[in-house]
């Protein structure tokens, strides 16, 4: 049992030793509960935590890499990075980083479309590759937004998992120094009057309000949509934006030797531990279905707590980077700072603050506890960080340091040890940058022409008043197009008070500044049936319609976000889908002048061997100088709309 | 009268916001001592006839708890003024 | 001179900032106070505004109503400064017993949120002044836990006692008891409402500009009270 | 180990209408005897010395039951696993 502290006092205290001190007795390892990824680590040594000098020595010792989702010759490539087999620690780091979810590893190849492509953009001040596209809305302003997928955890667990979504891309935000202002949510479920729709679509609305309402964050418009497709398998796709004076953009690289690493939130648990892998990477067989991870449990308190410090630090110029903590948890936090910066970085795991006192190395490393922020912060700047830490009730504790580059010029190295012991030294780029990529073989599905050929034309039309009454009647009846108000109801869309625009209009609408009027517009869409029949086309209409409901409300769009929710890239056809699409996007959008800043890509989208329908879900934002001049969609009040014309537009 | 109570809590390994929330404003009622608070939720269930243990259990895994992120516990109280006041 | 309101932050408060400016475009200056500092600045009247102090955890309103700064509001609504709680802060003052009463889940088991239709129904408040009798307002009401509760005694003292300030109308978005929206303490000074003035003060942001009459309310009440020779509340302190 | 437990529960007059919601579900799962479900809060509290159940009982009756609405029982559970498996 964990002693509870008062505040976050003495988790300050207990930091404020330098980072160079002898550590601490080593606590007792014990066996975690449940199933967890790394369980076959931990117990491996009863003596103690596997280490550095222990690989070296029994460089023959079988490990579980094919367990923990690694290929043979990824196995084989870490030991040649390492230069002997890695340490348990390691192994499980590697297997995060080098997840699908992780590493783009199927992706990366196409996604270099958007980057390809981009349109001449004076505006974007961090594209793809930072945590969230920024880009430049006046002198002295910017907004960053993002939209990102947690599918698999929502169907585990509807609530924690479509709460934690909204979490997660809230610090991606938090994460490039903007001030959140607003969510949007994209979901997709199974068939509207299935069983088990009765157990997800509620859970993940309350979630998705639960954590959203809960921070504070307006919600500001979002999808519905029913289709068998996603029975086994919802998308729950999360959009968060948010605004920073464009001098408060913060880096996450780990510059400055001797600058402190600090962790800021939540303290560590067994959230989640090999979610990553598990979850991310792994379809919903039977098997994975007993070997449940746990689950993450979000606490939007804290997290509102975690904005606030955040928003201190940047504004007291106390933070030299920062990246938030999602998936991966510090494995990726630690490594994709590190790598950023070419440095090296010394942590002491121990220092870290835990939930349960029993948690092991590796765990610590692969824990994906919410609600955690790290910091590079300098020597001097320590006390007050952990001032602001103190005022707001979260932990802050130096975990480590950041050390030079290697003296002939090379990356430095991430060296972390538990108690003394070394359990990882690792070039942080291996984890964070050179994974492996796959150029995966394609092929055109094979019904595709089939499908193609059964043409909406052959469908019978009404032929008379009575017909038509009818087929009136059951598409408003549709759960597709019906009114939404039973789940948008259990949105705030009112705090903040800067909302223009909500439900139930086709964009939402923000007041970014009070005093000059300047507003943007935000709409997310997808249609995956479209993309099914033409994944290249779908996934320019998807743009197109977002792009139009933007324009429609009088804003000039000006850049996009995407989510790619696809099926397993180890299909050809799938990944033929995946391609297509990205290049229909990656083209509308020089078309239109408009670049992809960001986004997210979700593979493994499936049941068994059939995969859901390609979702690519496209957020498209906009701009106003004076958003009094915002148009709503419906018609003015019958008071004032005597003798207004209608128009119809385009073919 | 019988009743049975279901006592559904948070995994261990689970966070608990709540009870921790409750843990970190007890000092501000001088209470000090306290290492650990976890809430979760007792649920009464009153049978029409005898009350039927195998069923409370039943109805705790399908509908009060949820087994992904909880555990329950399922007993008969015999003597109901007993036990809440 | 310039009212001030302070308005509290606890952790977790939400809508502070839109209190503020509420207080604001009603020609206020809006103070902010700390929940950990207990001076209240020498502010004239103070709202308690929405959100999920504490995360809303336990019991909404529990466990602000420890907080260093409530302690202070305490004292001075006893002594008449006008304090306003609106959701969270409505919760907070039943909590602390400034009010009676409770607001618990709402029947629905939803959070919801929606324009909603009032009838102001007792003008001899502190908050409630600029409003004519039976005036109908549009405001938005959020929240998960606004269902007002209270004894049938406590409910029949508070109807006899004209203390029941707003109630829904056109459809009761929570279950509250006899469609209670807001009530009034016995000297009128501290209101709590559950649906959200703050959110009704711009033509541009809200479904109507009714949640003003509010804040003008109190501003008129204190002009009135110094103009009486009383001392406000707040400067009893 | 032994902790403190606290219930808290929702006087009767007042309206429970999460234990509605659930009582009102489980025709659905075939249970047809039950009269009544109510759902309040159990709270565990470990005290870092040894359980107080006057500390306890302030607790409970400042923070974690509102008197309005709630009732409230303290007890120390003296075998943890045998309450709770
Ligand atoms: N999951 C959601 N979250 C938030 N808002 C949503 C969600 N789904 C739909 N909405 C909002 O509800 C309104 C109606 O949605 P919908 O019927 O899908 O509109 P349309 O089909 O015209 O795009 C829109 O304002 C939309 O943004």
């Amino acid at each position: 049992m964990t002693t509870q502290p008062e505040t976050a006092t003495s988790g300050a205290e207990a930091a404020r030793g330098v980072p160079n001190q002898p550590p601490a007795a080593a606590a007792p390892i014990t066996k975690p509960s449940g199933f967890a990824a790394t369980d076959v680590l931990v117990n491996e040594f009863e003596e103690g935590p596997d280490t550095v000098q222990r690989a070296a020595a029994t460089p023959d010792e079988l490990q579980p890499h094919a367990d923990l989702g690694l290929k043979d010759d990824e196995y084989t490539r870490i030991r040649e990075i390492l230069g002997r087999r890695p340490t348990a620690s390691e192994l499980a780091m590697y297997s995060i980083m080098w997840s699908e979810h992780c590493s783009y590893k199927s992706s990366k190849v196409h996604l270099r479309e958007f980057v390809k492509k981009v349109p001449k953009n004076t505006r974007m001040l961090a594209g793809i590759g930072e945590n969230a596209g920024v880009v430049q809305i006046s002198e002295k302003i910017a907004v960053t937004f993002k939209v990102e997928s947690h599918n698999h955890p929502s169907y585990v667990e509807p609530y924690q998992g479509a709460a934690t979504g909204v979490g997660g891309i809230v610090r991606d935000i938090l994460a490039m120094g903007a001030r959140p202002v607003a969510v949007m949510d994209p979901l997709r479920f199974g068939a509207a009057d299935h069983p088990d729709t009765a157990r997800v679509l509620p859970g993940v609305v309350a979630g998705i309000g639960g954590y959203g309402n809960c921070l504070g964050l307006p919600n500001i418009g979002g999808e519905i949509v029913f289709d068998p497709c996603y029975q086994g398998n919802p998308l729950v796709n999360a959009l968060s934006i948010g605004v920073l004076p464009v001098e408060r953009l913060q880096k996450k690289e780990a510059t400055g030797v001797g600058n402190v690493v600090v962790l800021l939130g939540a303290r560590t648990g067994r959230d989640g531990i090999g979610g990553v892998s598990v979850l991310a990477s792994a379809t919903f067989d039977e098997e994975a279905e007993q070997r449940r991870p746990s689950v993450q449990v979000g606490d939007p308190f804290m997290e509102k707590l975690l904005i606030e410090s955040c928003l201190e630090l940047y504004d007291a110029g106390l933070v030299s980077g920062i990246q938030d903590l999602g998936g991966a948890g510090l494995t990726c936090a630690l490594t994709e700072t590190a790598a950023a910066a070419g440095t090296g970085m010394r942590v002491w795991l121990e220092r870290v603050p835990l939930r349960e006192a029993s948690m092991s190395p590796t765990e610590i490393l692969a824990s994906e506890s919410q609600e955690r922020m790290l910091l590079i912060v300098t020597p001097e700047n320590l006390d007050k960080v952990l001032a602001v830490a103190e005022k707001w009730g979260v932990w802050a504790t130096a975990i480590g340091e950041v050390t030079a580059a290697s003296a002939d010029g090379s990356p430095g190295r991430l060296l972390i040890t538990w108690n003394d012991h070394v359990v990882v030294d690792v070039p942080p780029g291996s984890l964070a940058d050179d994974g492996p990529v796959y150029e995966r073989p394609m092929r055109e599905p094979s019904d595709l022409i089939l499908l193609q050929a059964d043409r909406a034309e052959t469908l019978p039309r009404p032929a008379n008043a009575e017909e038509l009454r009818e087929t009136v009647l059951r598409m408003i009846a549709s759960p597709n197009l019906c009114d939404k108000t039973w789940v948008t109801e259990q949105y705030d869309r009112y705090v903040l008070g800067n909302t223009v625009l909500a439900q139930p209009e086709d964009s939402g609408v923000l007041r970014i500044d009070e005093e000059t009027g300047l507003g943007v517009a935000l709409s997310v869409d997808g249609n995956g049936r479209f993309a099914r029949l033409d994944p290249y086309e779908g996934a320019k209409l998807a743009l197109a319609e977002a792009y139009r409901n933007v324009a429609v409300t009088g804003a000039e769009p000006i850049a996009v976000t995407d989510c790619l929710n696809f099926g397993s890239p180890e299909d050809p056809a799938v990944m033929w889908q995946f391609a297509q699409a990205v290049n229909g996007l990656a083209d509308g959008c020089q078309q239109l002048g408009t670049p992809v800043t960001g986004g997210n890509v979700s593979f493994y989208n499936q049941t068994g061997a059939a995969a859901i329908h390609p979702t690519p879900v496209v957020g498209v934002m906009g701009i106003f100088d004076d958003v009094t001049r915002r148009i709503p969609m419906g018609f003015p009040a019958p008071a004032k709309a005597g003798g207004d014309l209608l128009y119809l537009l385009g073919e | 009268m019988a009743r049975v109570v279901v006592d559904v809590m948070l995994k261990p390994e689970i966070l608990d916001p709540q009870g921790q929330a409750v843990a970190n404003a007890l000092p501000r009622l001088g209470v000090t001592d306290v290492s650990s608070v976890r809430i979760g939720r007792r649920i009464e269930i009153d049978f029409a006839g005898e009350p039927d243990l195998d069923r409370a259990r039943e109805i705790a895994d399908k509908l009060l708890a949820n087994p992904v992120i909880e555990d329950f516990d399922v007993r008969i109280v015999e003597d109901v003024a007993a036990e809440v006041a | 001179m310039t009212m001030r309101i302070g308005v509290v932050t606890f952790p977790g408060s939400l809508d502070d900032g839109d209190a503020a400016r509420a207080a604001r475009i009603a020609g206020a200056e809006a103070v902010r106070l700390w929940h950990g500092d207990p001076d209240l600045h020498r502010v004239d009247a103070v709202v308690l505004p929405g959100g999920f102090s504490y995360g809303d955890y336990l019991r909404c309103g529990a466990i602000a109503r420890f907080a260093p700064v409530m302690e202070s509001i305490i004292d001075a609504a006893r002594g008449g400064l006008p304090v306003l709680g609106i959701c969270n802060g409505f919760q907070v003052l039943c909590e602390a017993h400034l009010l009676p009463g409770a607001l618990t889940r709402n029947q629905h088991l939803h959070f919801r949120n929606r324009d909603q239709w009032l009838r102001v129904e007792a003008t001899n408040t502190a908050w409630t002044n600029r409003f004519a009798p039976g005036q109908e307002i549009l405001i938005p009401v959020k929240n998960g836990e606004g269902c007002f509760v209270a004894d049938q005694r406590t409910l029949d003292q508070l109807e006899g006692e004209g203390r029941v300030i707003a109630r829904y109308i056109r459809g009761n978005p929570n279950g509250s008891q006899r469609d209670i929206a807001g009530i009034t303490n016995e000297a009128g000074n501290v209101v709590g409402i559950m649906p959200h003035p703050e959110h009704a003060v711009e033509a541009l942001t809200g479904p109507s500009l009714d949640g003003l009459g509010f804040f003008t309310s109190v501003l008129r009440s204190l002009a009135g009270a110094s103009a009486d020779g009383q001392l406000a509340g707040g400067q009893q302190r």
